[in-house]
């Protein structure tokens, strides 16, 4: 064995500080039958709770048994409020008791569970009906038993967390026949006090001390109660008919009063994180619309406005330069009309060359022609004259004939010619002229 | 304005007020109006939860009466 | 004339006539009232938003001092 | 005549001067005539255009006062 | 007479002069009237012109001065 | 005679005295007369046609004077 | 007689006095008085012809002078 070895009282403190450390087993509720009860002197209550599979030894101190409306004697059955533990000395488990109350079902608890039943039916626990409780009542009213330790709670729960609002508070019994119709007689003048809300509380008890609040006619009230009414009564394993009716059913007074109102501190710090919310949200809108702002302050438009008539500019200076496009025109007209003055010009001269040309082709022909005429006329005058040369009859006298003639002509025959008569005779150079000496005439003509 | 208000009225307000700066759908102008009333609402609400230690020497007084 | 739109409207025609003078397609009287219209509501909603920044500033510091 | 006109107005008749002698078969007295209109009406949109820029900076500067 | 004329009848009867010089079909004298004719109306069509191209300056001119 | 003919009846003239002469039908007389007449005509024509060139030289060197 | 005689008649009286004397049918002093006629026919046309010729230069030179 290798293990360490523990000594007893060592091993019990160490159980002990585990159950004490473990939260199940603190405040917890349980039930079982009582036997072995013994009330010592100091006060303080011994029993053993019991069913039918285990026991546990249980002490109630003298604190606790002494509050107790209810005295336990063997055989009864019980609730117990407790805390476990274990009792070192002897080692034993033990329950810790701080509350105590009958269980099982007597007189009471089968009343309680008629009527129960009853109003259930007819709806008095119906949620639907139920009023809403305001979140910060300034007005609280509180019903309850004068110098109770309920109220006790109920006020100083109210001071510390709402002090803010005012408590109307009304004194009535909480136990007994007559609490009831004081109760129900106390909400009608809470009613009148036109209170926010309504704690109704009292202190844990037997049933029979918190019969008051099984009451019917109080059932009822709370009911028709216009003002929302929170119920705490008794402790937490305490349920009266009232806390199923009521609006709210808080476990407790001091419970009650914490349902009804906020706490100061939380409110305060609410309302400053409200108010930071509004300063932040507000702030990022204005920021958000100076951004904008700003964006149309930093436009081009803005801060240099001359962008808007650059464009223009531009276009009054592109047509401005067009409009020199006139020198264009005139040049191309100065063009044509150099062009057409020459075009003119060079079709005179041309035609004065022209002319002048035929001028001078006609004269030179009519001279040529005269001249060629001319050739032609002396030419054939020439030939006439060879001809006439040729055939003259004068040509003869050169071989020595000659031509005679008398006064009448030429002479042919000696008849024509007496003596006497004068003759001219003809030779090639020259004439004679010849008298006649005498004729002979020639026979055979 | 704000001080007819119940305090429960004030606080529901605040919370509409935030939430619609939140949700920020309104203009400006209403935005200015909504934190002025929000502001407003705030320092009332705060002024009556600093009037509680004045409230309660009157509590504690009037409960010794009884 | 600007004084009695609200923000919002300034800003939305504040919009509009960026966008016209962006188109840039109106004639120059139009561009000059339209360059006009627009500085004054520049200028108003300056005035405007320094007016609101002041107010929530004065509102947050309110706290402080109370 | 022309001071009657717009910006854009006289821009159009310019557009429609240039167009027609750009294609040149007016007679020469209606080219004179065209021309001289232009010259007039570029002249008259230069006026109006240095009004314009006057009067933005005189906004623009009477905005930086402020 | 030519004076009378616009720049544009001008050339208009200098091109039916050069065509009718072309066609070659009129008398030698006739050809001489066209001539002077023609003559005439060039010299009035370059007293136009730099007369156009005088006024096309001193318009241009006039602007720049402005 | 000659003188009061126009260049184009000279030369129609001419014309006719070339055909006769070429035809060759006629006296010599006659041949003699058409050949002083067509030496005339041509001196006429040659004469006109000088008168021409001078005038139009004329009138061109006006242009360039003025 | 010959005098008042063309040219061209006189050219033919010739060629038919030609004719006759070549035929040589006629008695000679009608030969004789032939070729006589035919003399002076020669010496007449001769006389036209250099007159011709005569005026013809003159006419010529009279171009040339001019």
């Amino acid at each position: 064995m290798s293990q360490a070895v523990v000594k007893v009282s060592t091993l019990v403190s160490y159980l002990k500080s585990k159950i004490d450390q473990d939260n199940y087993l603190q405040r917890i509720l349980v039930s079982g039958e009582i036997s072995n009860f013994v009330h010592h002197r100091s006060g303080h209550w011994y029993f053993t709770l019991k069913d039918e599979a285990s026991r546990l030894s249980c002490v109630m101190f003298s604190s606790s048994a002494s509050r107790s409306k209810y005295y336990p004697k063997d055989g009864d059955k019980v609730i117990l409020q407790a805390n476990t533990s274990v009792f070192e000395s002897s080692g034993q488990l033990q329950l810790y008791v701080t509350g105590i109350k009958l269980d099982g079902i007597g007189d009471l608890h089968i009343q309680f569970e008629l009527l129960k039943k009853k109003l259930f039916e007819e709806g008095y626990f119906d949620e639907n009906h139920k009023l809403e409780i305001p979140k910060y009542p300034m007005r609280i009213g509180l019903i309850t038993g004068k110098n109770t330790a309920a109220r006790e709670d109920v006020v100083s729960t109210l001071a510390r967390r709402w002090p803010i609002a005012d408590l109307v508070e009304i004194n009535t019994l909480v136990q007994g026949e007559a609490a009831s119709a004081q109760i129900i007689q106390a909400i009608g003048k809470m009613e009148k006090e036109e209170v926010d809300v309504l704690l109704l509380v009292r202190g844990g008890g037997s049933i029979e001390d918190l019969w008051a609040f099984n009451d019917e006619a109080l059932a009822k009230c709370i009911y028709h109660c216009t003002i929302p009414i929170i119920t705490g009564v008794g402790h937490e394993i305490d349920t009266t008919i009232v806390d199923y009716v009521s609006d709210l059913r808080a476990p407790t007074p001091t419970g009650a009063c914490e349902i009804a109102t906020p706490d100061q501190e939380d409110v305060k710090q609410n309302l400053a994180l409200l108010k930071q919310a509004l300063i932040k949200q507000c702030r990022s809108d204005v920021e958000f619309e100076r951004a904008q702002v700003n964006r149309f302050k930093n436009m081009t438009w803005f801060i240099s406005p001359g962008t808007l008539v650059d464009q223009r500019k531009m276009k009054l200076d592109y047509i401005s330069n067009r409009l020199q496009i006139v020198s264009y025109s005139s040049q191309k007209k100065r063009i044509e009309l150099e062009q057409v003055s020459q075009n003119f010009k060079s079709l005179v001269s041309k035609k004065l060359h022209q002319v002048g040309l035929e001028v001078q082709t006609k004269a030179q022909f009519i001279n040529q022609n005269v001249m060629q005429r001319f050739d032609r006329e002396n030419k054939k005058l020439g030939s006439m004259i060879h001809l006439l040369d040729a055939y003259s009859p004068l040509n003869v006298l050169k071989r020595g004939y000659s031509i005679t003639s008398n006064s009448k002509g030429i002479c042919t025959s000696v008849k024509q010619v007496q003596v006497g008569d004068e003759l001219t005779v003809r030779l090639t150079d020259g004439e004679l002229i010849t008298k006649v000496n005498r004729k002979e005439s020639r026979h055979g003509n | 304005m704000a001080t007819k208000k119940t305090f429960e009225q004030s606080m529901e307000r605040l919370n509409i007020i935030v939430d619609l700066l939140e949700k920020n759908e309104q203009p400006l102008d209403e935005t200015i109006k909504l934190f002025e009333e929000g502001l407003g609402l705030v320092q009332e609400c705060d002024k009556q939860l600093k009037g509680f230690e004045k409230k309660i020497d009157e509590l504690a007084s009037k409960k010794v009466e009884e």
